[in-house]
């Protein structure tokens, strides 16, 4: 029997492959194509106090191998997310990981204190790491003392789990990841994307109406297995990788490099069924390269390694 | 809505750089409503990456067949342009919501407005328009003669007027131009284009119509708020936008933003 | 008549195209393909005081739109460069440009002295950006206060203009790139390689010997044309501009977003015929776009905006 | 050295996932030194983006037709074995240095000793050596049964000895096995294969012999130095490396740390 399950703070997964957060809206869209009980645990779209109306379009370009996105953080604000969204999303046997983004500390607390307290909110993924907005979010993603604080600041309120999902804009990854589990987080969530900028060559300007946007897909994942690889081997809390899982091959890949569960964003776009295609053909890999349990291979890369050298 | 592949029948180049690629499988009997798109992707793999919208223009529920027609202009459509029959291609469709066309009665009059590669989803348009018995006149617009497309395909179902930017053809000018004549004479108006010609035919319009958008996409399917647009008066406690991809692409004209 | 050449501190170039340090050797390998003397420069392997012997292999590993290298500055020191290397490439009329790496502020001093006087390096290319080497290199590229000693001590010695290479792996490249400027240097080069790893799911272990690599290729052009984009609106000197260049419109959009010249790395291997294609599709490119003078479109990207906002 | 589209003219699955393809092209007449290799972009685009070093099996002067012989392990050979006759196939080579053979005369024995993958630019060197007049020996080596291929096209030049891993067929063990018999029986060796193999035939040779090798590549034409190895002893004041895209694939026994 392959075994596909992980249990993470908060997160008692059927498996380790849930979708990213703002890829997959609060589930309802893509409820129409699958059985949302398939999915280990669902990442919902960023939610803040108030509604956010986002950033103007065009909000996406294409890229080599990825995306640029800036949708701004675009949701319907606290109070209908907890009178709508999660409601519905109680019918399914889920985990649910809400994203938490804001401005200031104030409108972080508030949220998560709020969120946190609904019977379906497994966790929280506090979102430190938008490149896509003016205030708050990369501010706090760039700065470990600031990152830290906000970090004490929601683990103070929350009723649930705090994952923290860190930028890779930054040039000390290790540092941001120590300073936040220093500060009580219970996991993290690496990496968001990575900022970037198309011009359009016919109007010399930036294809993005905010000029820049986060790079995700396929063209992120080189970086964002090296960060994991090194932060897994510098903290103690769970890591939930993402950055370019388009594969089954790239699930394994991100939990050797220390993972012990994986989200699936831009792939969602490419394929609507990508999140249960990837399950299915996981498994399958699984049983090719002769792994019975998938938590036996969490942080292969370096654990051998440091196996080998101390033997 | 479902993901399939659908076997290409066809490619063929109509005119500079507008290729028209009929399709065939079992998922075609779903893609009825005109104005709706499939989300296409182009080639397997990583390059490049994400689906492209591309509106469903001819439908044959008999035959299981569907065509688009697309103009040649990036990487995705390039791509898509050198794919050859016998080959499956990956669509996700239909998406969106299409022309509404239910509350048209025998005897009414449809003017269809449409520029470049705006103009095939009004094809299948003109098709059901006809069959439901109203009547239809055409307004296509070009840059130049060269460039035409679908006009004796349109002539068979309704009145066609061209034009072209440089007069080479038809009316010299915009379908905006050629509006001026038909003024009060129609019941609705059905446009699709560039987002400036649709404004000025929204203008230039005497009757209610509707509008078909083009945003950039993730999703296609309302996931990833990529494609919003603003809803013109909001009503308190409504939702201030729409999403093009499954609100729209069509829309009355004047609820969006535009 | 279609206007090609630029003119950078030292680098007099018929057209905007030389090949980066580290993926065209010292030009001898293709010189056996092209007449280099069609290239605007040629940006030489990174020199070192001593031989070295670099990295163990494997040193690349192939990603989705790029690759990850860790050749770890294997050259063969800066004697053998002086009497060997260079005066082969005394018979071409392209301005050289010398990618000077070492460990200790003394190294890169003594190379880039060393080099400065020999009759055809027009420039010197100062690498604080290598990720593949254990001490120097990133060391140098990840913390300003450091880069700025480095270039001002650099600067004091050179008889060329100094270029300083920048590195992505920084939360702030604005602030590298003005500390580097306000230290003296002549110029930037940006950006070399984002620091990445591919898992070999067979072995559970990092493919390339030295876990990371250098990720480079088309996958990292979003990146790079958004920090010369952004650095290019902060510093008043000009931007070599590099990083995932495989087509003669690549080479258009980095100069819109600000760059003054371009270098092209991996595209040699892809096709070693690369720059002069990418040299003569530019000139086709521009002649479609009706651009006359490429010198014209610099900045393009931010100077129209900044101008339209102030009318 | 050049850079040429080949044509396909054929491509056939010998055993399970080894694939050979015949090319054919005016450039083929300069690809005639066994042991090297071509540097193959397998498609067009950046999915792969790096070219894939594959050794040369067979030329065909007269004909203008070359083959190789390649397994698909990753994407790249995957996306090869999907091309199709009349497409064309964008390569670089010959690259790097061959099998050296002048220093042979008529009546010399030459041992090729081959694993998977490496056994294909052996066959081209066969066929060279016998043409030359000298007697040519082969033990190939696989893992089992179903996985052989090239044993008739060997049989025909050459002694064959076929070994497999679990002795499905020939001898059981590994090509060594199979060298035992042979000993002081050749005057010169040949080998390609897996590292590992290469070192374990190095040190069971009882002659001079000539191994190639394999690295993953960059450049493949000698520039970027991702592909080197040691020199064994390197000579003062000479390289204490080389190249293997073009020092190599093939270098005498004993010459780099393999
Ligand atoms: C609902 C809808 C229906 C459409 N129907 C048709 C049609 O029937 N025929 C036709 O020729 N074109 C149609 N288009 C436009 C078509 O989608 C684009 O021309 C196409 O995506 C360009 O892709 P590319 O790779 O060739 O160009 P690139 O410029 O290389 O594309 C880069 C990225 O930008 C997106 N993009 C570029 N232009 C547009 C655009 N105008 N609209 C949306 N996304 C764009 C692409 O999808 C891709 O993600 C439609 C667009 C929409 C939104
Ligand atoms: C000189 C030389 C001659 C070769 N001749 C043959 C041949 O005749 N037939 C054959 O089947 N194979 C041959 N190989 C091996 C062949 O190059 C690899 O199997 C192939 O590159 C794998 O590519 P992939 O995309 O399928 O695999 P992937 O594992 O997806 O490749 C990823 C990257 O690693 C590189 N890589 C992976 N394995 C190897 C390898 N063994 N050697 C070098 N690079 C590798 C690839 O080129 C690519 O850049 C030869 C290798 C060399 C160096
Ligand atoms: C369109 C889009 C919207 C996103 N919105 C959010 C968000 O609201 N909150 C968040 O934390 N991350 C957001 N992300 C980042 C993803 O969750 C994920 O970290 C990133 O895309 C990398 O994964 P991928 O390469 O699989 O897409 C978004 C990404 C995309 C592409
Ligand atoms: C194999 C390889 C070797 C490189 N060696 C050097 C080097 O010695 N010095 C340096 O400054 N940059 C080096 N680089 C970085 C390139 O000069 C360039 O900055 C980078 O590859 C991005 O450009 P590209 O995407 O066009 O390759 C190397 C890159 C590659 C791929
Ligand atoms: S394209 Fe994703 S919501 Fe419309
Ligand atoms: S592959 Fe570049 S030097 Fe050999």
């Amino acid at each position: 029997m392959t075994k596909l399950h992980v249990n993470l703070p908060g997160l008692k997964m059927k498996n380790p492959v849930m979708p990213a957060s703002g890829c997959f809206g609060f589930g309802q869209e893509f409820a129409r194509f699958y059985d949302l009980n398939k999915l280990g645990a669902i990442a919902v779209k960023a939610v803040t106090a108030h509604e956010r109306s986002g950033n103007p379009t065009p909000r996406v370009a294409e890229v080599d191998g990825g995306m640029l996105n800036a949708i701004g953080l675009q949701n319907p604000g606290l109070e209908h997310v907890t009178k709508h969204e999660l409601p519905w999303l109680e019918k399914f046997d889920t985990p649910i990981l809400v994203n938490v983004a804001g401005n200031e500390i104030e409108d972080y607390v508030h949220v998560a204190e709020s969120i946190s307290k609904i019977g379906n909110v497994a966790a929280i993924e506090l979102n430190i790491s938008c490149p896509n907005v003016k205030e708050g979010g990369l501010l706090f993603g760039t700065d470990s003392v600031m990152a830290a604080e906000l970090t004490k600041a929601v683990k103070a309120v929350s009723k649930v789990p705090v994952y923290v999902k860190l930028s890779p804009n930054v040039t000390n990854i290790v540092e941001m990841a120590k300073a936040v589990e220093a500060a009580g987080a219970d996991g993290l969530c690496m990496i968001n994307t990575l900022v970037g900028m198309k011009i359009d060559l016919k109007t010399g300007q930036p294809v993005i109406a905010n000029k820049t946007g986060g790079l995700s897909g396929p063209a992120i994942k080189p970086v964002a297995i090296r960060m994991v690889y090194e932060v897994s081997q510098a903290v103690e809390i769970p890591i939930i990788g993402m950055g370019g899982i388009h594969t089954a091959d790239d699930i394994l890949e991100f939990m050797m490099a220390g993972a012990s569960a994986v989200a699936v964003g831009t792939a969602n776009f490419v394929d609507p069924f990508a999140c249960p295609t990837l399950i299915d053909d996981l498994e399958k890999r699984m049983k090719e390269l002769d792994i019975e349990d998938i938590t036996s291979i969490i942080g292969r890369g370096w654990k051998s390694l440091n196996k080998s050298i101390s033997s | 809505m479902i993901v399939d592949k659908l076997e290409i029948v066809k490619q063929e180049e109509l005119a500079p750089k507008i290729f028209e690629m009929t399709l065939t499988g079992n998922s075609v009997n779903e893609m009825v409503t005109p104005g709706q798109f499939l989300h296409v992707k182009v080639a397997d793999g990583i390059d490049p990456l994400l689906r492209r919208p591309i509106s469903i223009c001819n439908v044959d529920i008999d035959q299981k067949k569907l065509s688009i027609i697309y103009r040649v202009e990036g990487k995705g459509t390039k791509r898509l342009s050198e794919r050859i029959p016998g080959e499956k291609v990956d669509i996700l469709g239909p998406l969106g919501q299409g022309f509404p066309i239910d509350q048209l009665i025998q005897g009414n009059t449809a003017l269809l407005v449409g520029g470049g590669v705006g103009i095939p989803p009004l094809y299948y348009l003109a098709k059901l328009l006809v069959a439901k018995g109203i009547k239809v006149k055409t307004i296509i617009g070009f840059r130049t003669e060269k460039d035409i497309f679908l006009e004796k395909k349109f002539a068979k179902l309704s009145d066609v007027t061209i034009t072209t930017e440089d007069g080479s053809r038809g009316t010299k000018g915009f379908v905006t131009t050629a509006m001026e004549e038909q003024k009060n004479s129609y019941d609705v108006f059905y446009t699709c284009g560039p987002t400036p010609m649709l404004r000025a035919v929204q203008l230039a319009a005497t009757s209610t119509g509707y509008v078909s958008l083009e945003e950039r996409m993730g999703c296609g399917i309302g996931a990833c708020l990529a494609c919003v647009c603003d809803v013109n008066e909001p009503a308190e406690g409504e939702k201030k936008y729409r999403k093009i991809c499954c609100d729209g692409p069509v829309f009355e004209a004047g609820e969006v933003v535009i």
